[in-house]
């Protein structure tokens, strides 16, 4: 019994055990969704971030002015599947056992919610980005900053284009995916469209992983809404609009968030058409060191132009949001870093929480006090899918201020051809 | 029944695995370690309704998740203490699991099974539409919750300990059922219900006990780990998968023993961080788990310890 | 009202879906008494089935049916002598897990070769109008096919030799052996329908709705609770559960927050397996 | 009389397996039962031990109404019964197996207590050499002592014994037969149930006769194989008939 014991203890000893190494590079950590439900936004992401890592290290790293040197930066990521558990098994594993200097979260609310506690438990930087969601910066963690503008302005934009374009429009439906981001969204949408006059006649949730909508489409016809808006990620997303479109649906404008503001979204062809999205991010942005100086904003970074073709020449694909708050995401670590000159997570978090500058991503700033680290800086674009000379391809419509062409109105139109 | 030598080396070596990364001070072992314990109190549990009674409890994770549930939502609603919180949660899943046994457990063989999974299935969608509870994302807790507990880095610590205390208890608690009246009375049930009726055994009410006795030691684990892992969400809390690596962990271990549910959790964790961390094998863990699971239901159903005391009778004392 | 006639035909045709996934479920456990976990993996299989013909070989999926039937068949067959044939007079408890191994190597090779990724099947088929709301050809399709496998299964149960086996092992295995049936061959061929049944049932799902590999999980839940609805081992019963499961799903939804739905299936499930054990037509 | 039944009737379905039977049996006698295959003696076992509600019909025990009594608590006043189709608890020993008796009997006694109380009627019924072999892997004829010695370990006032002669050689037959007067010099009512037609008779003090779950006739053993109807209802099974005459 007592060999047992000793060969127990042994064991333990020989399985488990810890090496350390010399400063030689910046490792940047997280978790991103390689497989499982939000695999499309996890690799644009990632590719976003890897873009920024490739740059960062052609110039031969960032400069660190407390270690006199260019130090290179370096990922590790892990595949978190696209759930919880293991998200917050992987970070803990980030933080002890591969040292990460900082932290980027996975991609969605809803994994970035679980990996902040174990960021702020540990007390290690985190940025997120692919994360929208308020109430995460309404639970006291002092480490973590968003990129994202947050759900509560995400959709209003569209009932104020329905409001532009069919005053006597009022009934919307919304009908949004049961998860941490989606649910900010569209209970901030309903608040605003009943503030705005607006007629809710449907409000409801689906489960995550839904793939057969009939029952809501059902339901949603027999209460001839104006408008449709909501939507989840992108799989039920893409799913949703295919299903209004085979079943079509009278509606003059849809307006869904994530699904049709990723590239691959046109895949799904006359189903695309018309449908609107909010966006983080498009090429077509304007934002520009000129832009800047009119905002008395620092601009740091690349310019929209050059992130949109290097991206281009890298991946062979459109440039989306998601990709752009990947980088962003990373340069915003990048702009600490070199502004305090040192790795130490409590004067970079200081450099963040003062930080206020216009990138191609657009402006970012981060709230103080009880939001500490949401986003207040950046604003939202709208896109639509058009049809232009039998291409299929997306446009910014909305605010009219920053659109390239006019919304095609009303989203039904098409059934009449 | 005579008393055997099993918690006479199972105590040590349990405790010697609780305070190995205390003493070390590893982070990453300590982690390892959580979930360990956590998978053996997790499979000594199941072990008194599956092992002792012979009931398949393949939906047996719900009550995990209704104390964990119950436990998460009085801290974070209430600002109740983590003990009692935890408590509360072992105490009601518990009183849960005798009611809902009273029913239940009628059913026989399969179709018990069937219907646990319904009951696990029926509450995770319950919980989903229950918004209060945060349904489908579920609750996070405001970080200014640890601080009570001296800050986060304190407050896991002492999840680690609770969670370590938990097991210790829970194996000497199946331990002391089997060598009991009660535990004979459990096994009698288990070899023949009816007989056992004739026997004098009040197989409802000892069936129940028995049940919300396994119901109880998951509960109040699930408190622990939503405390530590500060978030709960019903796709975590019900997660089915867990439920049926719980009963791989009995069967690895052996069916009715438990030092077996003790062996079965560690080896099972084991091969699974093994399989997930090995070239090639990593992306086919799933399936390599499978196959192993298959091996040992149709060439071993008895497990490390029926396999062990079949070929070493006197290892039958310290393996009960 | 309209509303309500939309939902009792597409109720109508998910539901007879639902019946043949049901019926593949339903069929093993009449015949062995095993409650076959891997069925999930098996519906998964007949939808990756069906996409790889849709991607690879360029047929359609309609067409893909007959050798995703037949391979189920096999599959089954070479399925029940690896996993069941050695345990069936185990405990319960062993049958269950040897049929969920079978679903772990399954879906963990299904992961390492399709990823978790969703999927989906284009039929662009369009769809017909009713009212204000369309129902779509591919939907109305699906449910034709499953009314002609429901309808050659009772055929075969009840007009061929083997069939009669069938059935006869089920009602009696003892009495049956006695009679001379070759009870192993019986016993593994109706694992092979129940396979290839569930096989087929994803591809047509497959059609219709995205999926991942997980997704035969779903309709593994949904089978469990059609099975207790129409009666365990009734395939009659499997026919008139999937009905009341997919008439449910989209009759209650119309008054009701759509995601109560799991929860009433579920409660739904435990309620009858605890009054009528026998399904809601059979004797107690 | 320590156990009374009174016009007990019980039907599956369309079947009647038991037709108002009424009995009364008196303590410290051998109230043997005997009839045709079918004939409702299992049945009427059942009833007395609570397997079944009888739809119909009363049960006594010592003059108390027991007819809704689950099956525990009449094992707790003292009625203990063996199986016409054994039922070891396989994977317990067979020590285990007649402790299960002791503990959950008429004395309720502790793990202790029931130990030794396990010990004696081990040794009483003869199994003292297979005490801690596995209850699965005895033969029927210690398998049948061992129902037998669980029934004893409950410590019960009647005891119902459901066939345990069936099946054994004659030698044991003998042997168990003697165990089973002894038993009823210990003060126990038996009630047994047997198709050895010159075992029964030989040990019981009264016989009753079923028959299509109707009762036909009772008296002692002279008079039930003397009775005209008796030996008509068994003109069925000749075998048992020539049994039943060759006994006289």
């Amino acid at each position: 019994m007592k060999r047992l014991l000793v060969f127990l203890i042994v064991a333990l000893f020989g399985i488990f055990s810890t090496q350390s190494f010399a400063k030689d590079q910046i490792l940047i950590g997280f978790t991103t969704s390689l497989t499982g439900k939000l695999n499309a936004e996890s690799k644009a992401q990632l590719q976003g971030i890897q873009l920024w890592v490739n740059n960062v290290n052609k110039n031969g790293g960032i400069y660190v002015k407390s270690m006199g040197k260019k130090l290179p930066v370096a990922l590790k990521y892990y595949d978190d599947e696209s759930n919880k558990e293991r998200v917050q098994q992987l970070y803990v594993r980030l933080i002890n056992n591969d040292h990460v200097d900082f932290l980027i979260s996975p991609y969605s609310s809803d994994l970035t919610a679980t990996a902040a506690i174990i960021a702020q438990q540990y007390g290690k930087i985190m940025i997120s980005t692919g994360a929208a969601a308020d109430d995460i910066f309404a639970k006291g963690f002092s480490v973590v900053y968003q990129m994202y503008t947050p759900a509560s302005r995400y959709l209003t934009g569209a009932l104020d284009m329905l409001k532009k374009y069919d005053p006597k429009a009022k009934k919307v439906a919304i009908i949004y995916e049961q998860s941490e981001f989606a649910k900010a969204v569209c209970d901030a949408a309903k608040d605003y469209a009943q503030k705005h006059g607006f007629n809710v006649v449907m409000f409801e949730a689906y489960t995550p992983n839904t793939t057969d909508f009939s029952a809501f489409l059902n339901k949603m016809a027999s209460l001839k809404p104006d408008a449709l808006i909501g939507g989840g990620h992108f799989a039920d997303g893409e799913t949703l609009a295919k299903q209004v479109y085979e079943q079509k649906m009278s509606l003059k404008l849809i307006s869904l968030i994530v699904a049709p503001a990723v590239p691959k979204f046109k895949e799904i062809g006359e189903a695309a058409l018309y449908v609107t999205a909010p966006s983080q991010w498009e090429p077509e942005a304007t934002y520009s060191p000129e832009n800047a100086k009119k905002l008395k904003l620092a601009y740091y970074g690349p310019s929209v132009k050059w992130f949109a073709d290097a991206y281009r020449n890298t991946y062979k694909q459109e440039p989306g949001y998601h990709a752009a708050g990947g980088f962003a995401s990373a340069l915003v670590l990048q702009k600490a870093i070199e502004e305090t000159g040192t790795l130490d997570s409590n004067k970079i978090k200081q450099a963040l929480d003062r930080m206020n500058i216009m990138t191609f991503y657009g402006q970012i700033k981060f709230a103080q006090g009880k939001y500490h680290g949401l986003q207040i800086g950046h604003e939202m674009v709208y896109l639509q899918w058009v049809k232009q000379n039998g291409q299929i391809s997306k446009e910014v419509v909305w605010p009219l201020a920053a659109a390239n062409t006019k919304l095609v109105f009303p989203y039904n139109i098409k059934f009449k051809k | 029944m005579q008393k055997g030598y099993t918690l006479f080396w199972l105590l040590p070596a349990l405790i010697a695995l609780v305070i190995y990364p205390i003493v070390t001070n590893n982070v990453m072992l300590r982690e390892t370690v959580f979930l360990i314990l956590l998978s053996i109190t997790l499979s000594i549990s199941l072990n008194i309704i599956l092992g002792f009674t012979g009931y398949v409890s393949f939906g047996h994770i719900v009550y995990y998740g209704i104390g964990a549930y119950f436990a998460f939502y009085l801290m974070y609603a209430y600002k109740v203490s983590l003990i009692v919180s935890i408590v509360l949660g072992g105490l009601v899943s518990a009183a849960i699991a005798f009611v809902l046994g009273q029913a239940v457990l009628s059913l026989r063989g399969a179709i018990f099974a069937i219907a646990t999974i319904g009951v696990n299935e029926a509450v995770k969608s319950l919980i989903n539409n229950i918004s209060i509870l945060g349904g489908a994302m579920g609750l996070y807790f405001d970080f200014s919750i640890y601080d009570n507990y001296g800050g986060a880095l304190k407050a896991i610590w002492l999840s680690y300990y609770l969670m370590g205390t938990l097991t210790i208890l829970s194996v000497i608690a199946a331990y002391y059922i089997k060598k009991s009246k009660f535990g004979l009375g459990l096994f009698s049930i288990r070899e023949d219900q009816d007989a056992s009726a004739v026997l004098g055994i009040k197989t409802k009410l000892y069936k129940s006990l028995a049940y919300a006795t396994s119901a109880f030691f998951p509960a109040i684990a699930g408190g622990i780990f939503a405390f530590k892992a500060g978030n709960i969400e019903p796709s975590g809390a019900f997660n089915l998968v867990k439920s049926i690596e719980m009963i791989v962990m009995v069967m690895l271990g052996g069916y009715g023993s438990v030092a077996g549910s003790a062996l079965g959790a560690l080896f099972y964790e084991k091969i699974k961080s093994i399989l997930l961390v090995m070239p090639y094998v990593k992306d086919l863990h799933l399936a390599v788990s499978g196959l192993i699971l298959l091996i040992i239901v149709q060439f071993a159903p008895s497990g490390i310890v029926g396999f062990l005391t079949k070929y070493f009778k006197n290892l039958r004392k310290v393996l009960e | 009202m309209l509303a309500y006639v939309n939902a009792v035909i597409s109720g109508i045709l998910i539901g007879l879906a639902y019946a043949i996934a049901a019926l593949g479920l339903n069929l093993i456990w009449g015949v062995m008494k095993v409650i076959n976990l891997s069925h999930g993996a098996f519906i998964a299989f007949g939808m990756f089935a069906a996409y790889m013909s849709v991607k690879l070989l360029g047929v359609s999926v309609y067409t893909s049916l007959i050798p995703i039937f037949v391979a189920g068949l096999i599959v089954g067959i070479v399925a029940f002598f690896v996993s069941l044939y050695r345990v069936l007079n185990a405990p319960e408890l062993t049958t269950l897990l040897s049929t969920y191994s079978l679903s772990l190597i399954l879906i963990g090779l299904g992961t390492f070769f399709f990823t978790t990724n969703p999927r989906a099947i284009d039929t662009h088929l369009g769809s017909i109008t009713l009212g204000y709301s369309s129902i779509s050809y591919s939907r109305i399709i699906v449910g034709l096919i499953s009314l002609f496998l429901a309808g050659t299964l009772y055929l075969f149960l009840f007009k061929t030799s083997l069939g009669k086996a069938i059935r006869a092992v089920s009602q009696n295995p003892t009495a049956a052996k006695l009679y001379g049936i070759n009870t192993t061959l019986v016993l593994s061929i109706s694992f092979g329908i129940g396979v290839a049944f569930a096989s087929v049932s994803g591809a047509l799902i497959a059609s219709l709705f995205p999926f991942t590999i997980l997704s035969g999980g779903v309709y593994e839940l949904k089978s469990f609770v059609i099975c207790v609805l129409g009666g365990l081992g009734s395939p009659a019963g499997a026919i008139l559960g999937g009905l009341i499961l997919g008439l449910l799903e989209n009759l209650l939804s119309l008054k009701m927050p759509v995601d109560y739905m799991p929860f009433i299936e579920f409660s739904i499930l435990v309620i009858i397996l605890l009054i009528k054990p026998n399904g809601i037509l059979g004797r107690r | 009389m320590i156990l009374k039944g009174t016009n007990l009737k019980l039907s599956f379905g369309g079947l009647v397996a038991v037709n108002n039977v009424s009995f009364e049996i008196e303590e410290k006698t051998i109230f043997g039962i005997i009839g045709p295959n079918g004939a409702g003696k299992t049945t009427l076992f059942n009833i007395i031990s609570g397997v079944y509600k009888p739809q119909e019909g009363k049960l006594f025990f010592k003059d108390k109404d027991i007819t809704n009594f689950p099956t525990y608590k009449r094992a707790r006043l003292g009625i203990a019964r063996t199986h016409q189709i054994v039922k070891p608890l396989s994977e317990l020993t067979v020590i285990e197996n007649v402790m299960v008796g002791a503990c959950f009997g008429k004395k309720n006694y502790n793990l202790k207590q029931a130990q030794k109380v396990a010990l004696d009627v081990i040794n009483f019924v003869g199994l003292s050499t297979k005490m801690f072999t596995q209850a699965g892997q005895l033969n029927v004829a210690f398998k049948k002592r061992l129902e037998l010695a669980r029934a004893l370990a409950n410590e019960p006032e009647i005891l119902l014994l459901d066939e345990v002669l069936a099946g054994l050689n004659p030698k044991e037959v003998d042997s168990m037969l003697n165990v089973i007067l002894k038993i009823k010099q210990n003060g126990i009512t038996i009630i047994m149930i047997e198709h050895l037609m010159h075992a029964i008779m030989k040990a019981s003090d009264y016989i009753m006769v079923l028959d299509s779950g109707e009762k036909i006739a009772q008296g002692s053993p002279q008079e039930i194989s003397n009775n005209q109807r008796v030996i008509e209802a068994y003109l069925g099974d000749p075998k048992l008939a020539m049994q039943l005459v060759g006994a006289k």
